[in-house]
């Protein structure tokens, strides 16, 4: 095949409609007896107070920012692990050099105690 | 066979509703989606004119790379900037963030 | 073609002849052949999947010096069935609030994310689904679709619970992604290749990737564990304190799919682990008859699978500020100098004959692995005495 | 019509309905999810267009990362958005104008192009060497390469530090 990506498709979408399937099957044998309690948000028992879309603590979103940044670093390193075994060496320190201006990134906002959980 | 039209039409319109998203939302978060769609047409476009190039030459793919560096810088400052916002005004409402008008 | 020594390619031959015989266009029949090769593969794993369950269940017995399912069929091995009849049978129940289309979606995102990874598994020497050029990379994407399925369940629910697991998800599994990708690239700059077909090729002369870059298969190892959610990583369920989290509001077959995503995602974890570093399908006689081939696969990836449910019933679960400091702190700079290590050395010893590049290799890691301890008893030592003169 | 225009148009499709949810659907999840949606149609069309590397990374970076970053971001400033109120701004008939406009203005200039009605060409080559050739040797984009890395140095820096809570 020319282009892998129509076999991929056709893999997604195959394996997108055989998770479908169980449920499916289930909804058609399974019973049906809904009831307020029943289908009341699970406390352990306890009834639920206020609002059920509480707010959290902001440190986590930071350290989805730092994620983000690496993540697109990852991809830029991609490409450079698969050209470096045929390029001269000049290529392999460039690459160092992405890295290492990253990391330094990483150590400042380490330094700074961002990254502690407090 | 498709030609370059489809995918040019198709990223400008992409581009239009990004644009409406952007002037027309009144949450913080909501323009920045619509500036999100903006820069997936502006992609649309530079791999398209790849692909209907020379593909040998590399710039169309290789700027589409960068795109995606300075999206997620923009998502990563904007975002942060909704969120301290929010912290000091409790509001990331884009209509009432007017301390710099006066 | 014999099919012996080309399963694949025998049979889509034959059915090739088959719809061609029945007046089909060959475009068509091309489509209609390769779909059905997709419908096998899946159900083959699907089928694996349900034998993965008493394996779970079997393993963890034996952990616990328990007996374990033994009363359906022989050991047990039927016990799978029961397992689905109950859950089929099971009434589901949407929680008032939930919203409804996200709540749906997300079981049948977690288990697919995981199924579409198997396109690219090269299975045995000419049994695969599709040689993808970016395999590697097609690996962490289908980890975003999980990820995304997880934060879509926690918080579609509407629950506390729900949303403490989907919350905590986006900073625990989305981090571990960072060393995943890292532990990726050592791979794919040895191979010059980040197709998984390539990387498995390149380990034909003998020399498994393992022996190459071990720290990276120990990195490759940790930071799947965390990408799975698995104990010690399983903090986005956490039974013990927030009620099984994502999935609490979840019952019937929908929970059975989030079960069943998550084995699977063990044993696929397991079969990349063996592809990538302890040589794939390779072993005597592998080249002549695939399904030999196929078979040593299998076992490879069944003891990747078993190391992790050795990890998760042996080490109790971390909190999250361990767990974070963990990656960010020691793993993500850990695995980005043994990138720059591995890259530099590579280059230097590149031009060796081959034992001696391996051997070579091998020291550096050592080197690195002695250095990271010596910097970890450095700083255990500091933090001591910071304790002691407060 | 040929295997090819049917996905594409099918992709079109997708992509525009779910681009016209993002910017009209009141509840910011929603939104965010039909972002998600959009941003995997944008992934097909990469991958119609032969560019399989873009096509992997548009799902890593734009689902694995930004989109969930919008999520949790909606979820951080939720008690803000009533979902029962319109979320336009009073200028939004001029905003729809504006697109409108912009939609009309780039079909007319993309219509002037030479290039407009072009056939695809073979692909030379094996693109994705080509791209990491290009990306990082001497004479192809290294400085872009290079300068990445201080652009995402900076987005770090500078995120970490306004989000963190003093």
């Amino acid at each position: 095949m020319q282009n892998p990506w129509i076999y991929i498709g056709l893999f997604v979408l195959v394996g997108t409609i055989i998770p479908i399937a169980p449920i499916v099957i289930a909804a058609v044998l399974a019973p049906h007896k809904p009831n307020p309690i029943k289908q009341s948000t699970y406390e352990c028992g306890m009834e639920t107070v206020g609002e059920n879309w509480v707010q959290f603590k902001s440190q986590y979103y930071i350290f989805a920012l730092v994620f983000l940044i690496f993540d697109v670093e990852t991809v830029f390193l991609f490409p450079w692990a698969l050209a470096v075994n045929q390029t001269p060496l000049f290529v392999a320190v460039e690459g160092v050099i992405f890295i290492a201006i990253l990391l330094a990134g990483l150590y400042f906002v380490w330094q700074k105690r961002m990254l502690e959980w407090a | 066979m498709l030609p370059l039209a489809a995918y040019l039409s198709l990223s400008a319109l992409l581009f239009s509703l990004g644009l409406y998203g952007a002037l027309a939302r009144k949450n913080a978060i909501a323009i920045l989606l619509g500036v999100e769609l903006m820069l997936n047409a502006v992609n649309i476009n530079l791999v398209s004119f790849w692909r209907y190039g020379n593909t040998a030459l590399m710039a169309g793919q290789v700027f589409a790379i960068i795109v995606f560096a300075v999206a997620a810088s923009e998502v990563a400052v904007g975002l942060a900037l909704v969120i301290n916002i929010y912290r000091r005004r409790s509001s990331i409402n884009a209509d009432e963030i007017d301390l710099m008008k006066w | 073609m014999n099919f012996w020594t080309d399963p694949i390619a025998a049979v889509a031959q034959g059915l090739m002849q088959t719809f061609t015989g029945w007046g089909m266009a060959p475009e068509v029949a091309g489509i209609v052949t390769n779909l059905l090769g997709v419908v096998l593969m899946i159900t083959a794993i699907m089928v694996l999947d349900i034998f993965l369950v008493w394996v779970e269940r079997k393993v963890v017995a034996r952990f616990q010096d328990r007996l374990g399912p033994n009363r359906v069929g022989p050991w047990g091995i039927f016990q799978p069935f029961p397992d689905i009849i109950k859950l089929i049978l099971k009434e589901d129940i949407t929680p008032t609030g939930a919203d409804k289309v996200p709540f749906n979606l997300a079981p049948i995102l977690s288990l697919g994310s995981v199924i579409f990874l198997w396109a690219v598994v090269p299975v045995a020497s000419r049994i695969y689904g599709v040689d993808l050029n970016v395999a590697l990379l097609y690996l962490v994407a289908s980890g975003a679709i999980g990820t995304l399925s997880i934060i879509m369940a926690g918080w579609s629910s509407n629950n506390k619970y729900a949303l403490v697991g989907a919350y905590r998800m986006v900073a625990n599994m989305v981090s571990y992604e960072i060393p995943l990708a890292a532990s990726l690239l050592i791979p794919t700059l040895l191979a010059g290749s980040m197709s998984l077909n390539a990387i498995v090729e390149m380990q034909a002369k003998g020399v498994w990737l393992f022996l190459v870059t071990p720290l990276g298969a120990l990195l490759f190892l940790v930071a799947a564990i965390a990408e799975l959610g698995r104990s010690p990583f399983d903090l986005n369920e956490g039974e013990s304190e927030i009620v099984a989290g994502f999935h609490i509001e979840y019952s019937g077959m929908k929970f059975g799919l989030f079960y069943a995503g998550e084995l699977l995602h063990a044993f696929t974890f397991g079969g990349f682990l063996a592809a990538l570093f302890f040589g794939g399908w390779h072993g005597p006689w592998a080249e002549e008859y695939p399904l030999l081939g196929a078979f040593y696969f299998v076992a490879k990836a069944m003891l990747g699978y078993w190391v992790i449910m050795w990890i998760k019933y042996t080490v109790p679960r971390i909190r999250i500020d361990h767990m974070l400091a963990f990656n960010w702190k020691f793993l993500t700079p850990l695995a980005f100098t043994l990138l720059v290590v591995t890259v530099l050395a590579h280059r230097l010893l590149m031009s060796l004959p081959l034992g001696l590049y391996v051997a070579g290799m091998f020291l550096v890691n050592l080197l690195v692995a002695w250095a990271t301890l010596e910097v970890l008893r450095s700083s255990a030592r500091r933090q001591r005495e910071a304790l002691g003169t407060r | 019509m040929t295997a090819e225009q049917i996905i594409f148009y099918l992709t079109a499709a997708l992509i525009l309905v779910s681009a016209l949810m993002v910017v009209t659907t009141r509840n910011l999840i929603h939104a965010a999810l039909w972002l998600v949606s959009t941003l995997f149609g944008v992934a097909v069309l990469y991958a119609t267009l032969d560019a399989s590397f873009l096509a992997v990374v548009q799902v890593v970076v734009y689902i694995g990362a930004i989109a969930i970053m919008f999520i949790f971001a909606v979820m951080l400033t939720r008690r803000d958005l009533l979902d029962k109120v319109p979320q336009t701004n009073t200028s939004w008939p001029w905003a729809a104008a504006a697109s409108a406009l912009m939609a009309g203005g780039l079909l007319f200039a993309g219509s002037q192009l030479n290039a407009f009605g072009a056939a695809r060409p073979a692909l030379s080559g094996d693109a994705l060497q080509g791209l990491s050739l290009a990306l990082v040797s001497a004479d192809g984009f290294v400085l872009p390469f290079e300068v990445a890395s201080i652009l995402l140095l900076a987005a770090m820096v500078g995120a970490v530090y306004l989000a963190y809570k003093k």
